[in-house]
């Protein structure tokens, strides 16, 4: 696939237009999970506009978005930097031996009281 | 017998590059009516023209067409030229070869053809064209303008001097407007007031200016030249002309916990009061929702105490009807509201403010006399954090999606002041972009940044909330790529201004377009940008769209000129090109009148002939040619197809829509 | 009155409580949740890629069931009801998703987002009435209280339309109908950061003892949340700064309902 | 015979009505600015697109367009207030009326382009001459009484 | 229904002979007992060719267009059905309301002849109702059939109250129909665009351009009509060209759009049996979809909806979308 293809594949699955954002950073802003994104959420949105396809794809920001969705709330131009973590997040999942979580990786954190969410949500969020 | 000549424009090369001028011209010849056809590198030169006329005067043509550039551009040119040559300036048609047609194709053959077509409509249309004549309608010479803020004032105090009457209605019990409560004004930060009073002034002395305050317009009738306004007076209980505003009432009053307005709502004041020191007219106004008098029929105290016998609780609203030639538009602008911004946390923390009310918390004649103490406890803030673009840019919905323009520079004003005034307070500012063009604009905003050390931050602003006292103001600073949290004792919102609501009734009375966001629409954005597409209603200050103090003085001075130069015209030439019933075929039934956007249809009672000696009274439409603005929805809308358009008549129409289907 | 109830997975597990004291208190005011038949867990976070199809038909199924059965479906835990208020959507506005999600489902009627999605909270609000539950409090609980909305069942609020996202109420208004006395706190619509627990624990931790400690801040004496991820977190990340429950246990004690 | 005239290249005829304060503007623009669409588009100019009689649509289709668009000002923005609302119900109502004769629904067309569209205005052009040269030539609204086998 | 008529004969000479009316607008009998005929009684002794009966489909509103110029009071007798034309004309300032005496008569569906003929009766002399059922009496006997098989196809599915009278002269209660009048519509509407083609074609290729359904039309009734206008570039007495059917009857649709109170005279009255009440229906059903329900002549004042607007109102490209479901 050609970096075009790629950032293509990225905009369409993400649904939102980044071509949209005026670059005010609100979602860097509100986002909580700022100190832990190694790519910011603002940074989603220019870095996809500008074809950064790539360094998407390595970063470890898409481990830790909250998906709470803060950002997209208060975007003042109806853009969701969420689903552009999110559409890079599945882009990287989908690939052969990238999952976000292996298995033998859970007992050892897992405590009696962890709701089966958790790792319902974890295994649908990091893995295919 | 129709004689037509046909005019071929080649526009240089813009045309003749893509259409083959000369042949069109000689294809056009042989067409039915044709007596004479040319094609000329500039139509429109003096050249040009002249060879209309002199065709005009030789072939003793009955009608022209121009294929030439589109008639938005040079139509009046060869109507004129037309006229010259003793012709008819109506039987003129522009068939539209250059934007339609050459600048569009490539193909020369495809081109030619479909310019030949456009001629050849042309030449059906001005076949059915028939000699029109301007009607007159006469000037009232007086204006009105509605609304007394700045703009308004300026407007009014220009045309006064031009001698001519103005009317301004306030819906207020002052005028002033915004400009009055706002403490310095940038780019010279002199005080408001100051500039401003003296202004007001002038409109309450100046022998032309008839200030309507606590009024409002009602209703308007009528068209340039002629409006036909009713205004209401609200009753203000005080009579206006015994009133002499000692302000006895105001010591003696007892409610005195209503919100003062003037003071953004930031202390009280009483039922009766004067809005501010300097109002105009300096008259009482009882608030009647929140006096003692009407709420519990009880008190009237400010009545025993009024030396002159000027306070009547009996006072009704009342009605002046007026003739007006011309209507400036000033209604102003409010900053909107911020329900849709709870994460700046306005409503739940005192000490978040808009800008507008820092500008009264700022000024000496404020609720606090000009010392700036926080709303909450009356401390001095030590911190301030700015955030621009409150529901300005905002395309999702919460607030506007236009750049609200004068944010930037107030905030930069409010910036300097508070670092001036208190050089210990820490001022921070959140920005998305700083927009300062304007003479002296950026240089005062480097000021504060440079001179004044405000601490400017790109980035926005997601969240303030309050954390053990502190407003705590969580934002990014895109530039280092962080995120910041400021601890803050006031925040300050640079709030979205939109238009006054009340321009919504005010546009719907005058059928002045309007837009999404509540802006009047001006005639043409560069040529015409003082100027309703409405005749005889000019717009001035924000109501048109955001803009600040000097421009909307530009523009309100602007639309005095534009004023002026209807007014002092006698008679106006109106459009020809209006609606015109056929009596014959009219039925009456009104639906056509429904239609009109101007009222320009009425109906009369005429009494026919109907064959045998016998006549009969038929009701039928009649169109009042100075009012009709020939939009044509009438013609539509007649069942009988008795309502016909000048100069667009169906047969006209159809005559072009023949000569483009026929193959 | 009978209501389609969806429980998820959580609440039949390590969040019965949850469970058990919203359908006592449920039935005490009036209304009975009626558990729809094999429901499946509909996945716990709502999958945003526009490509995602066979991610949503567990909560598909479950509101073309609803919409067949009384056309409400009712929801307790908070990421069910993001994850099938939003699908729901989905159903309602997106031609695309639409499509596909009922070509593979094969339904005898399409399924075209009919069914009206209710959160427990809403049901108490709309359907019961708070001025109601009033009423039937043996024992208002005089406590003060925080109410923790967390993200789910705010945002985004154009699709979740319950209630403002900044300054939402709701919860407040339910605390203050079984007689306590709500404390209105600015984290109460942060996120906990939960659903990173598993690639992240210090984070977690941060944002819930950020939020307890905001609560304990501003006055309050316990904090309520409908969510068993949230609760989770905060009652083992948040550092033991407040005492977390959920908001049907408060429900049912000051109802007097045995749990 | 028939077949072999009907497999002819075919350039459809497309009558555009525009109104004069804003898609004629727009046209104009679209001119100016070069943006080109094809030359079988040719524009009526009228003030308003409320001035649009569906006897002139109707006629056209008569005379022998193949497609007839109408543009006006965006809904809000017309130039007489109000005009392009009244245009709006009418020429739902017709458009409606048309399909429900068994009229191909692609053939007759509305857009609002406003004076500052001029992409706009040639992009529905493009688009409008496209959509009519796949329908084909206009044969429904000139043969709806004469019978099959007639 | 005899006790109908005489009711109203009685009170025919009472307003007559009392000078209250100059004149009384009704149905006179025909040379059949099925053609009774809309006439004007101008005194009590012209009164003796007055009939009511179940053959008085007729509306006569539209008469009063040129009645109520008259000097004098007129009295007219109204079915539910013709009030609508009545209002929507008042409305329109044809009829001088001042000048006419509304006197509501009862109407319980009248018959069409021709649906009867169709039954293959003939010399029919008389028909009464007899609960659902009609006794029709020819010279060779009485026949009987279902009323639903003899009303006209425009009571078929009526359910019109009266809208307007000064006085009413009513016996029986009307019953409620369960019937949904744009059936048809909706059932034109289901077909494929090729089907309706098909329908069309058939149908308007029938119109031998009579102009009768223009002429007993209340909301045709221009002064001088856009067809004969040669103005108009439309006007045609016959057709020239195979176009002119649609565009006479399209056009002609569009111009009581909003207007056509679905009186459904237009299809009693053509020779051809051309169903065309289902365009102006059609017109009717997208109203009420796209901008609320309407019932032209439920008042006499107020704008059409094709005088009125909203600012959110349906877009023309937007009208198919309910298609794609």
């Amino acid at each position: 696939m050609t970096k075009e293809e790629r950032m293509e594949n990225l905009n369409r699955l993400s649904g939102t237009d980044v071509k949209k954002c005026m670059k005010c950073g609100k979602c860097s802003g509100r986002c909580p999970a700022f100190k832990d994104m190694d790519i910011k959420p603002h940074q989603f949105v220019s870095m996809l506009a500008r074809g950064k396809v790539d360094e998407l794809l390595e970063c470890d920001a898409i481990w830790n978005c909250l998906s709470c969705m803060a950002c997209v709330e208060r975007c003042p131009r109806g853009v969701a930097p969420a689903a552009v973590v999110e559409a890079v997040r599945d882009t990287v999942v989908r690939m052969q031996g990238k999952n976000g979580i292996k298995a033998e990786e859970i007992p050892p954190i897992v405590d009696e009281l962890i709701p089966q969410q958790l790792l319902v949500s974890a295994y649908r969020k990091y893995n295919k | 017998m129709q004689r037509i000549g046909v005019f071929i424009c080649w526009c240089g090369s813009n045309i003749a590059a893509t259409v083959d001028v000369k042949r069109v011209a000689e294809t056009i010849k042989s067409e039915p009516g044709v007596v004479f056809a040319e094609n000329y590198q500039y139509m429109c030169s003096e050249n040009g023209q002249q060879l209309i006329k002199q065709a005009i005067r030789e072939h003793n043509l009955t009608g022209i067409v121009v294929g030439a550039c589109s008639p938005r551009m040079h139509e009046v040119t060869f109507r004129k030229a037309a006229e010259e040559a003793g012709l008819n300036p109506y039987m003129v048609e522009i068939a539209n070869i250059r934007e339609h047609c050459s600048w569009i194709h490539k193909d020369m053959e495809e081109a030619t053809e479909k310019a030949v077509i456009l001629v050849r409509t042309a030449i059906a249309k001005v076949k059915l064209n028939a000699p029109l004549t301007a009607g007159e309608s006469p000037v009232t010479k007086r204006a009105l303008v509605i609304g007394g803020g700045i703009a308004g004032i300026q407007a009014a105090l220009d045309i006064a001097e031009a001698g001519f009457k103005v009317d301004i209605v306030e819906k207020n019990a002052t005028i002033g407007g915004r400009m009055a409560q706002l403490d310095k004004t940038f780019p010279t930060l002199d005080c408001s007031a100051c500039i401003l009073t003296p202004k007001m002034v002038d409109c309450a002395q100046h022998e032309n200016i008839d200030i309507l305050s606590y009024s409002e317009v009602e209703d308007v009738k009528g068209f340039v030249g002629n409006f036909h306004v009713k205004i209401r007076r609200k009753a203000r209980y005080v009579d206006e002309t015994k009133c002499t505003g000692c302000k006895l009432c105001m010591e003696k009053c007892p409610s005195k916990k209503g919100l003062n307005e003037f003071n953004m709502n930031l202390n009280t004041r009483t039922a009766i009061h004067i809005p501010f020191a300097q109002a105009i007219p300096n008259v009482a106004v009882i608030d009647s929702t929140q006096c003692l008098k009407f709420k519990t029929g009880k008190c009237g105290i400010c009545q025993k105490f009024c030396e002159v016998g000027a306070i009547d609780f009996t006072q009704q609203d009342t009605f002046v009807e007026r003739q007006y030639g011309a209507i400036v538009v000033a209604t102003g602008f409010k900053p909107i509201a911020l329900d849709n911004f709870n994460e700046f946390g306005y409503a739940d923390n005192k000490d978040v403010i808009t800008s507008l009310e820092l500008e009264r918390l700022m000024n000496a004649a404020g609720p606090t006399n000009g010392v700036l103490l926080r709303p909450s406890d009356g401390q001095h803030p030590h911190v301030v954090t700015f955030i621009q673009c409150v529901g300005s840019r905002d395309t999702s919905g919460c607030g506007k999606p236009y750049c609200s323009k004068i944010c930037c520079m107030y905030t930069a004003k409010h910036a300097m002041m508070i670092r001036e005034k208190y050089p210990d307070t820490e001022v921070h500012v959140f920005y998305i972009d700083v927009r300062t063009p304007g003479k002296n604009y950026d240089e005062f905003h480097r000021r504060a940044v440079e001179q004044y050390g405000v601490d400017y931050i790109k980035g926005m602003v997601g969240k303030v909330y309050n954390e053990n006292g502190k407003l705590m103001v969580q934002g990014a600073n895109l530039i280092d790529n962080e995120q910041v949290t400021i601890e803050s004792d006031l925040v300050v919102l640079a709030t979205a201004i939109e238009p006054e609501p009340s321009v919504r009734k005010v546009a719907t009375l005058l059928t002045a377009s309007i837009d999404t966001n509540n802006f009047l629409t001006e005639s043409h954005a560069k040529l015409r940008p003082v100027e309703s597409p409405t005749a005889g209603v000019y717009l001035a200050g924000v109501c048109q769209g955001p803009k600040d103090i000097p421009e909307t003085v530009s523009q309100a001075s602007a639309c005095a000129a534009k004023v002026i130069g209807l007014l002092v015209k006698d008679k106006l030439k109106t459009n020809p090109c209006v609606a015109m019933p056929d009596e014959m075929m009219c039925n009456g039934c009104s639906q056509c009148a429904n239609v009109c956007a101007y009222g320009a249809i009425t109906y009369l009672d005429k009494e026919f002939r109907i064959g045998g000696g016998k006549t009969e009274i038929r009701r039928v439409a009649s169109v009042n040619p100075a009012v009709c603005q020939g939009c044509g929805a009438c013609t539509v809308t007649c069942p009988s197809g008795a309502m016909d358009l000048k100069g667009f008549s169906s047969k006209q129409i159809m005559s072009e829509v023949d000569a483009i289907c026929k193959k | 009155m009978k209501i389609s109830y969806y429980p998820g997975c959580t609440l039949r597990t390590k969040a019965k409580e949850l469970d058990t004291s919203a359908r006592l208190c449920a039935a005490a005011l009036g209304v009975e949740m009626e558990e729809i038949e094999n429901w499946q867990c509909c996945g716990a976070v709502y999958p945003m890629g526009t490509d995602e199809i066979a991610t949503k038909l567990s909560a598909v199924r479950a509101l073309d069931y609803a919409k067949h059965h009384g056309g409400k479906l009712l929801t307790l835990c908070s990421a069910c009801h993001n994850v099938i208020k939003r699908t729901n959507e989905d159903m309602k506005a997106n031609g695309d998703i639409r499509f596909r999600a009922n070509n593979y489902l094969k339904l005898d009627e399409p399924y075209e987002g009919e069914t009206e999605v209710l959160h427990y909270l809403e049901m108490l609000k709309n359907v019961v009435g708070f001025d109601n539950i009033k009423k039937a409090v043996v024992k208002p609980l005089g406590r003060k209280i925080g109410a923790y909305y967390g993200c789910l069942l705010l945002r985004p609020s154009g699709v979740m339309a319950f209630d403002n996202p900044e300054n939402p109420t709701i919860i407040e208004d339910f605390i203050k109908a079984i007689g306590g006395t709500p404390v209105v706190y600015p984290f109460r619509n942060e996120c906990c950061g939960a659903y990173v627990a598993l690639k992240n624990s210090e984070l977690p931790k941060q944002k819930s003892q950020k939020v307890l400690a905001s609560a304990k801040e501003k006055g309050a004496e316990e904090v309520i949340t409908a969510c068993p991820l949230c609760l989770y977190n905060l009652q083992v990340n948040g550092g033991d700064i407040l005492p977390v429950k959920y908001f049907t246990e408060l429900l049912a004690e000051a109802l007097g309902v045995q749990a | 015979m028939q077949e072999v005239t009907e497999n002819k290249e075919f350039t459809p005829n497309i009558v555009a009505f525009c109104c004069n304060w804003c898609s004629y503007a727009g046209a104009d623009l679209a001119g100016s600015s070069r943006m080109t669409y094809p030359a079988n588009v040719k524009i009526i100019r009228v003030p308003c697109s409320c001035r649009v009689n569906p006897t002139f649509i109707l006629k056209a289709y008569q005379q022998g367009a193949d497609g007839v668009i109408i543009c006006g000002c965006h809904p809000g923005d017309c130039h007489y207030v109000t005009g392009n609302y009244y245009t709006r119900r009418r020429i739902a109502l017709l458009f409606s009326m048309l399909n429900y004769m068994g009229i191909e629904k692609e053939r007759t067309r509305l857009e609002w382009v406003s004076a500052a569209e001029g992409q706009k205005f040639s992009a529905v052009m493009n688009d409008f001459v496209k959509t009519i040269t796949e329908l084909g030539e206009n044969k429904r609204l000139t043969d709806l009484r004469v019978k099959e086998g007639e | 229904m005899k006790e109908v008529e005489t009711k109203m004969l009685e009170r025919a000479k009472e307003l007559l002979e009392s000078g209250e009316v100059a004149r009384v607008v009704g149905w006179k009998k025909g040379e059949f007992c099925y053609d009774p005929s809309p006439a004007t009684f101008e005194s009590v002794e012209e009164l003796k060719d007055f009939t009511y009966d179940w053959f008085c489909g007729a509306n006569l509103s539209k008469y009063l267009i040129q009645i109520s110029k008259k000097e004098g009071k007129t009295a007219v007798f109204l079915k539910p059905c013709d009030t609508y034309s009545f209002n929507q004309l008042v409305k329109e300032h044809r009829i001088k309301r001042e000048n006419i005496h509304v006197i509501a008569v009862e109407c319980r569906g009248k018959f069409d002849i021709e649906k009867i003929k169709a039954k293959g009766i003939s010399f029919v002399t008389g028909a009464q109702l007899d609960g659902t059922q009609v006794k029709v009496s020819t010279l060779y006997g009485e026949e009987t059939l279902e009323k639903s098989d003899v009303v006209l196809t425009k009571c078929a599915t009526c359910n019109k109250d009266y809208q307007v009278q000064d006085e009413a002269i009513i016996l029986h209660e009307r019953t409620k129909k369960d019937v949904d009048r744009f059936a048809e519509v909706a059932k034109l509407e289901a077909m494929t665009e090729e089907e309706r083609f098909a329908f069309w074609r058939e149908q308007l290729s029938k119109c031998i351009r009579c102009n009768a359904c223009r002429n007993v039309c209340p909301a045709c009734s221009c002064v001088k009509c856009v067809f004969d206008n040669p103005a108009s570039e439309i006007s045609a007495k016959v057709n020239s060209d195979k176009f002119e059917e649609q565009l006479f009857h399209i056009i002609r649709a569009f111009h009581v759009a909003g207007r056509c109170t679905d009186c459904g005279e237009c299809s009693r009255v053509c020779p051809q049996h051309i169903p065309l009440h289902l365009l102006n229906r059609k017109f009717i059903k997208d109203i009420d979809n796209f901008y609320g329900e309407y019932q032209a002549g439920e008042t006499a004042e107020g704008k059409t909806p094709l005088t009125s607007y909203t600012e959110g109102d349906t877009e023309p490209n937007d009208v198919f979308k309910g298609e794609a479901k």
